[in-house]
């Protein structure tokens, strides 16, 4: 297949992948549908970086340096979900009897 | 445990442990600065000899060996200074959550960092501006939160400290505290009079805090002024000592003659206290800022009077040299 | 004014880059690497003049507890402008991009950077960047502290955006200068000049440069979203409208922790020559140190949260950060004992460079010693924001990086100026730096133990003695750094002529004429003697 | 990315170094977006239900179509530059011009978006009618960052516009061609930026 025809099917199949993202959207999968949209989202930027981009036949520290870009961006947004999904309100909280006069401000 | 002897803890300028866990952390602290001390003084001796050992005598420099270090070699020092670091860092992190996080079920004490102050609420409704009286020996829980912006509750002898976040609630955890008096920093910057949000832990034993606590309890109406003051946020802005802060002070204005900022001069009498409570622009005092909200139908008619003796209480005491410019 | 002094050290016929040509416009308009990197070192060095003045005026304010010589409004404003020139118009451009512009391409046999304009642009961006934030003070100077913590940063009366831009222009003028030196790295090497035979100050470099380009855009972004919130109150971090302040705390320290490895590798890069240089050895082991250096430029990105240990982050990420924040304190300590193991059976001359890599060696392990217990999460709890952090940093920023900026200044001035400088006033100079240092930053570890908080314009109870020593200790710094600049004016005036290698150095910039010509190297370059290969007979 | 063209050993050198150049670039976008991803991730993990609703009132078909409009630009983008290697330059530079207009619908319909969001009361700052009428806790910080990302992104596109509309008009001859694949991988990773802007603000 000559790299022009490779380069429109990979188009096509880009826009296919789009249009089943888009159909999944309206589909209830409560929890499930961000993992769906995000992992056909990488599928997607795989076909582009590899076929448009084409980074196999990049030098290799251009790999490295794309890389270490997407290396920190899972740790950074890892340690970012894991702070704030991982913390515990004070002990009274979790009992029923909330403060009797506390100085509740607008929380 | 390595007890940091009096006279070391002196010399590092370290205050009084007032709580064991304060003590269990000093010895941490001793642990880690003996170990920097007696790392830097090894480099620094090594050094010294190989310098005098190898120092160059003639003018020409004469070729030296090619001395490659084996690769063993470094990972075993390497991992050995390791090893010693996340000791550190494994005692540091046990201190770490029981500081953080108390046991469920202790005594609860609020706070509530304002724009330059302290406010407390103890379990039993009562409520106190800059001074938290604690019983000794019994461990409290510090349930906090900010205001405004992010302040820091700091009590260097309890070694305990933690930014109090506006809109959310954060906790400390004082194990049984010795009696005596020792002061509150805010350490996280929070503007103009930052290094003048000074507080004062009151760690009373058993006599003294059963007097103050039968002693708190049946104040007149102007302490029932102070609290209602206290919950509406007005001691953020009037201070009760004299000190001008973002509003004029209480102390010493009922009665006084006041000038206003279109030139105007009134009597600070009841119609003019209340009638600026509910339309605080309507005769703006001179000199201060137009940043007071309106209370309109924030206030029972129970609360306005107790701030209304409140005020009338502070009349004859003169406004002091406030110490904030 | 048409022409500049010129030090007759160009002793080669092909005229050294002062001479080739000698107008303003000549210099103003260059794509010469050198030139460069001396008006980078020029504009620099009058930043940190410009931050010590603040630095000594905060000192002074400290000298009674009470108001002594300036109002609690015009205090915030001086150290919230301390920290922002020192930090982003200092330190972190300094080395990097003045003696990195002047030395990368000599140390890899190229005749310039891979694009030369470029790093004019990125200069200019830089002068742009500069005078945006001094522009700042005169628009009422910002009170936030240079760590623009929300929500005080989004409220505070004092006109932030223009400090925040300036910022934001400098970060790109960094973006720029990593992108040119990683690729000049990359791509210019000398024909057969291998990574592992590179000079390790050109190593420091690029692990700096990529650092520079991985961390300050995340800066970016604080800095704009808290333009936004500040100049037209869009409430991110607002947490009456859900806004959670500690999540700019995490986008800030993501940035600013690399930062201070920005701030220290390339001076770990000068040690690294200096040491060989003046033992006239080969360094205990050059693998060692290549490898802490990326280690540190990797792991440097993952232990931020040790700065957010009180600030209200989880159990589970607090534990992490303070795991990870050990592992980087290794690699700093593996470096430590490389460079004490290369004067082992070495032939050590005590020039000045050397001192001053002596007082780095003592000033940076006890400040990072001191790191290493501050990332000790329990101890941080007692001692974050007090005077016990402003001291560590001051030990590393000061202590570690200005001495070795120094060293570097004194070690290849031959190279730069063609001139040798007077031995005894710079010994003058770094005894009373070194001194002035210790007297300076000392107490304030004292200070940090007794509870004494940072940013304090009015000193609580029983700190004013530690306080009163540290402003004395600030005048006599102050005193050892004019001393040395006064060394360095009066060598390139009238210091005597060196000629191109006067430290008997095999590293790779010594191989041409100093000053070098304008194209480097003349004729064919040999670098087939290693650049720490000290086990030849000195060459004739 | 100029470069004097005398210090390079040779052509293929200077190439590879503009190559390298732009992998760096990317390296450093990827990061300015990872900050605002951060943000995202940070609030959507403390609003999860604010998020839900804020995505469920998004104007998905303009952002679907956008999605559709940016991947046909790359397509094209990536067929120009096998035409230019084939020296069929005509063609190439008509598939340029075919991506900078792509590029300029992208950003009319962006600011129709805009448009229909202010209209709906939508500002941000959690300001406008639809909050009012909508008081759940956290919403402001969803749409506050759906004007930051979306904004911060519309703003490369602009830049890669140009970038693009310049090389349709300066097709580079066949020894400079590194100099459009250049921009070439500029705009790709704008194409991959929305790739994944899209599903956190409009479908998931």
């Amino acid at each position: 297949m000559s790299p022009i025809r490779l380069r429109i099917v990979v188009g096509l199949l880009l826009a296919v992948l789009a249009t089943a993202s888009f159909v999944a959207s309206f589909g209830h999968l409560g929890s499930f549908a961000l993992t769906v949209a995000l992992s056909i989202a990488t599928i997607k930027a795989s076909l582009v970086l590899v076929f448009f981009m084409e980074v196999g036949k990049q030098s290799a520290s251009f790999k490295l340096a794309l890389a270490a870009g997407v290396l920190l961006l899972v740790t950074m947004l890892a340690l970012v979900a894991t702070d704030v999904s991982l913390r515990r309100g004070p002990s009274w909280a979790n009992e029923t009897t909330s403060p009797r006069r506390a100085d509740d401000s607008s929380l | 445990m390595i007890v940091l002897p009096d006279l070391a803890r002196h010399a590092l300028g370290l205050p009084v442990e007032a709580t064991p866990t304060a003590a269990s952390v000093d010895s941490l602290h001793a642990a880690v600065i003996t170990t920097t001390l007696v790392g830097t003084a090894c480099v620094a001796a090594v050094t010294f000899v190989f310098v005098l050992r190898y120092r160059r005598t003639r003018e020409a420099p004469a070729a030296t060996p090619r001395i490659v270090a084996s690769g063993f070699r470094e990972w075993l020092t390497a991992s050995a200074v390791l090893a010693l670091f996340v000791g550190f860092w494994a005692v540091g992190y046990v201190q770490y959550t029981s500081i953080e996080r108390p046991p469920s079920g202790t005594l609860v004490v609020y706070v509530t960092a304002k724009q330059w102050m302290w406010q407390f609420t103890y379990a039993d409704g009562r409520s106190s501006e800059d001074v938290l009286v604690v019983r000794a020996g019994t461990p409290f829980e510090l349930v906090m939160t900010s205001r405004d912006v992010i302040h820091s509750f700091f009590v260097p002898s309890f070694r305990i400290k933690q930014d109090t976040i506006p809109g959310r609630w954060v906790t400390l955890y004082v194990d049984a505290a010795a009696p005596g008096s020792y002061p509150i920093y805010c350490a996280e910057f929070c503007g103009v009079a930052h290094s003048h949000m000074l507080g004062e832990v009151r760690v009373l034993d058993e006599a003294d805090y059963a007097v103050w606590e039968r002693e708190a309890t049946h104040d007149g109406y102007a302490a029932r002024g102070r609290e209602v003051a206290a919950s509406h946020g007005c001691l953020s802005c009037h201070a009760l000592d004299g000190q001008k802060r973002a509003g004029p002070s209480f102390a010493g204005l009922y009665g006084s003659r006041v000038p206003l900022d279109d030139g105007r001069v009134v009597i600070a009498d009841e119609a003019y206290l209340t009638h600026s409570i509910v339309d605080p622009l309507a005769d703006r005092v001179a000199g201060y800022p137009a940043m007071m909200p309106s209370y309109h139908g924030q206030l029972s008619a129970e609360e306005t009077g107790a701030l209304l003796e409140l005020i009338r209480s502070l009349r004859d005491t003169l406004p002091t040299q406030g110490r904030v410019p | 004014m048409t022409a500049l002094p010129i030090p007759p050290g160009a002793a080669h016929d092909e005229r050294s880059f002062w001479t080739t040509a000698t107008t303003i416009k000549s210099w103003l308009v260059t794509t010469d690497h050198k030139r460069i990197g001396i008006l980078y070192f020029v504009a620099t060095t009058s930043m940190l003049f410009l931050g010590g003045i603040f630095a000594i005026i905060i000192r002074l304010e400290h000298l009674t507890p009470g108001p002594t010589i300036v109002s609690a409004e015009t205090y915030n404003r001086l150290f919230t402008l301390h920290g922002v020139i020192m930090v982003w118009l200092y330190m972190i451009p300094s080395i990097p991009a003045g003696f990195g512009n002047f030395l990368v391409p000599l140390q890899i046999g190229a005749t310039e950077v891979a694009f030369p304009r470029l790093n004019l642009a990125s200069f200019y961006v830089y002068v742009i960047g500069a005078a945006v934030v001094i522009g700042s003070l005169f628009a009422g100077g910002v009170d936030t502290g240079w760590t623009f913590y929300a929500p005080y940063s989004a409220r505070t009366p004092a006109t932030v955006l223009p400090t925040l831009i300036g910022i934001f222009i400098v970060g790109c003028s960094t973006i720029l200068g990593g992108i040119n030196f990683i690729v000049t790295i990359h791509t210019m090497r000398l024909r057969g000049l291998g990574w592992m035979r590179m000079p390790l100050f050109t190593w420091t470099i690029y692990a700096t440069s990529i650092i520079q380009i991985l961390a300050t855009p995340v800066l970016g972004i604080a800095l704009t979203v808290i333009g936004l919130d500040h100049t037209f109150d869009w409430g991110l971090f607002d947490p009456a409208r859900g806004g959670d302040p500690v999540l700019f705390q995490h986008l800030f320290w993501f940035y600013s922790h690399p930062a201070v490895y920005i701030m220290i590798l390339p001076a770990m890069g000068v040690v690294s020559e200096v040491i060989p240089t003046f033992a006239h050895k080969n360094p205990y082991s050059y693998r060692a140190i290549v490898y802490s250096t990326l280690g540190i430029a990797f792991v440097g990105f993952l232990t931020w949260g040790h700065h957010m240990f009180v600030a209200g982050i989880s159990r589970f990420d607090a534990a992490a950060f303070g795991l990870l924040s050990m592992l980087v304190a290794i690699f700093s300590a593996i470096k430590v004992f490389t460079w004490v193991g290369t004067l082992f059976r070495g032939s050590i001359e005590l020039a000045v460079p050397l001192l001053y890599v002596f007082s780095f060696f003592f000033l940076f392990t006890f400040g990072g010693m001191t790191g290493v217990a501050v990332a000790t999460m329990s101890l941080d709890v007692h001692w974050h924001d007090t005077y016990f952090v402003v001291a560590h940093f001051h030990f590393i920023m000061v202590g570690a990086t200005f001495t070795a900026f120094l060293s570097a200044i004194h070690y290849w001035f031959p190279k730069v100026t063609g001139r040798l400088y007077a031995r005894k006033p710079a010994l003058v100079g770094w005894a009373l730096v070194t001194l002035g240092f210790l007297v300076t930053f000392t107490p304030q570890f004292l200070l940090g133990n007794g509870g004494m908080p940072r940013r304090y314009y009015d000193d609580p109870v029983g700190f004013s003695v530690l306080h009163v020593i540290s402003t004395m200790g600030s005048w006599l710094l102050t005193l050892g750094m004019f001393v040395v600049l006064g060394v360095i004016v009066h060598g390139v005036a009238r210091g005597a002529k060196a000629g191109p290698n006067p430290w008997h150095s095999r590293s790779f910039e010594w191989r041409t004429a100093s000053p070098p010509p304008k194209r480097n190297f003349v004729g064919p370059i040999d670098f087939n003697i290693g650049a720490y290969a000290y086990d030849v007979a000195d060459e004739p | 990315m100029s470069a004097d063209s005398d210090h390079f050993e040779s052509v293929a050198q200077r190439a590879q170094a503009v190559r390298l150049a732009l992998g760096v670039f990317l390296a450093s976008e990827t990061l300015l977006f990872t900050a605002i991803l951060a943000l995202v991730v940070g609030y959507r993990a403390t609003w999860p239900e604010a998020f839900a609703f804020g995505v469920h009132h998004n104007t998905k078909v303009l952002g679907s179509i956008n999605t559709v409009v940016l991947l046909t630009s790359s397509t094209s983008l990536a067929v120009a530059l096998e035409m230019l290697r084939t020296g069929r330059r005509r063609v190439a530079t008509a598939l340029t011009l075919f991506t900078a207009a792509c590029g300029v619908a992208f950003l009319a319909i962006k600011i129709t978006e805009y448009e229909h969001h202010f209209a709906e009361g939508i500002y941000p700052g959690g300001r406008g009618a639809f909050f009012v009428a909508h008081p759940i806790a956290g919403l402001p910080a969803f749409w506050t960052l759906y004007f930051l990302a979306t904004g911060f992104h519309g703003v490369h596109v602009l830049a890669g516009v140009g970038a693009v509309g310049y090389r349709a008009i300066r097709m580079p001859d066949a020894t400079e061609i590194h100099r459009f694949e250049a921009t070439a991988l500029y705009w790709h990773f704008v194409d991959l930026v929305w790739l994944f802007l899209w599903p956190l603000f409009y479908l998931a």
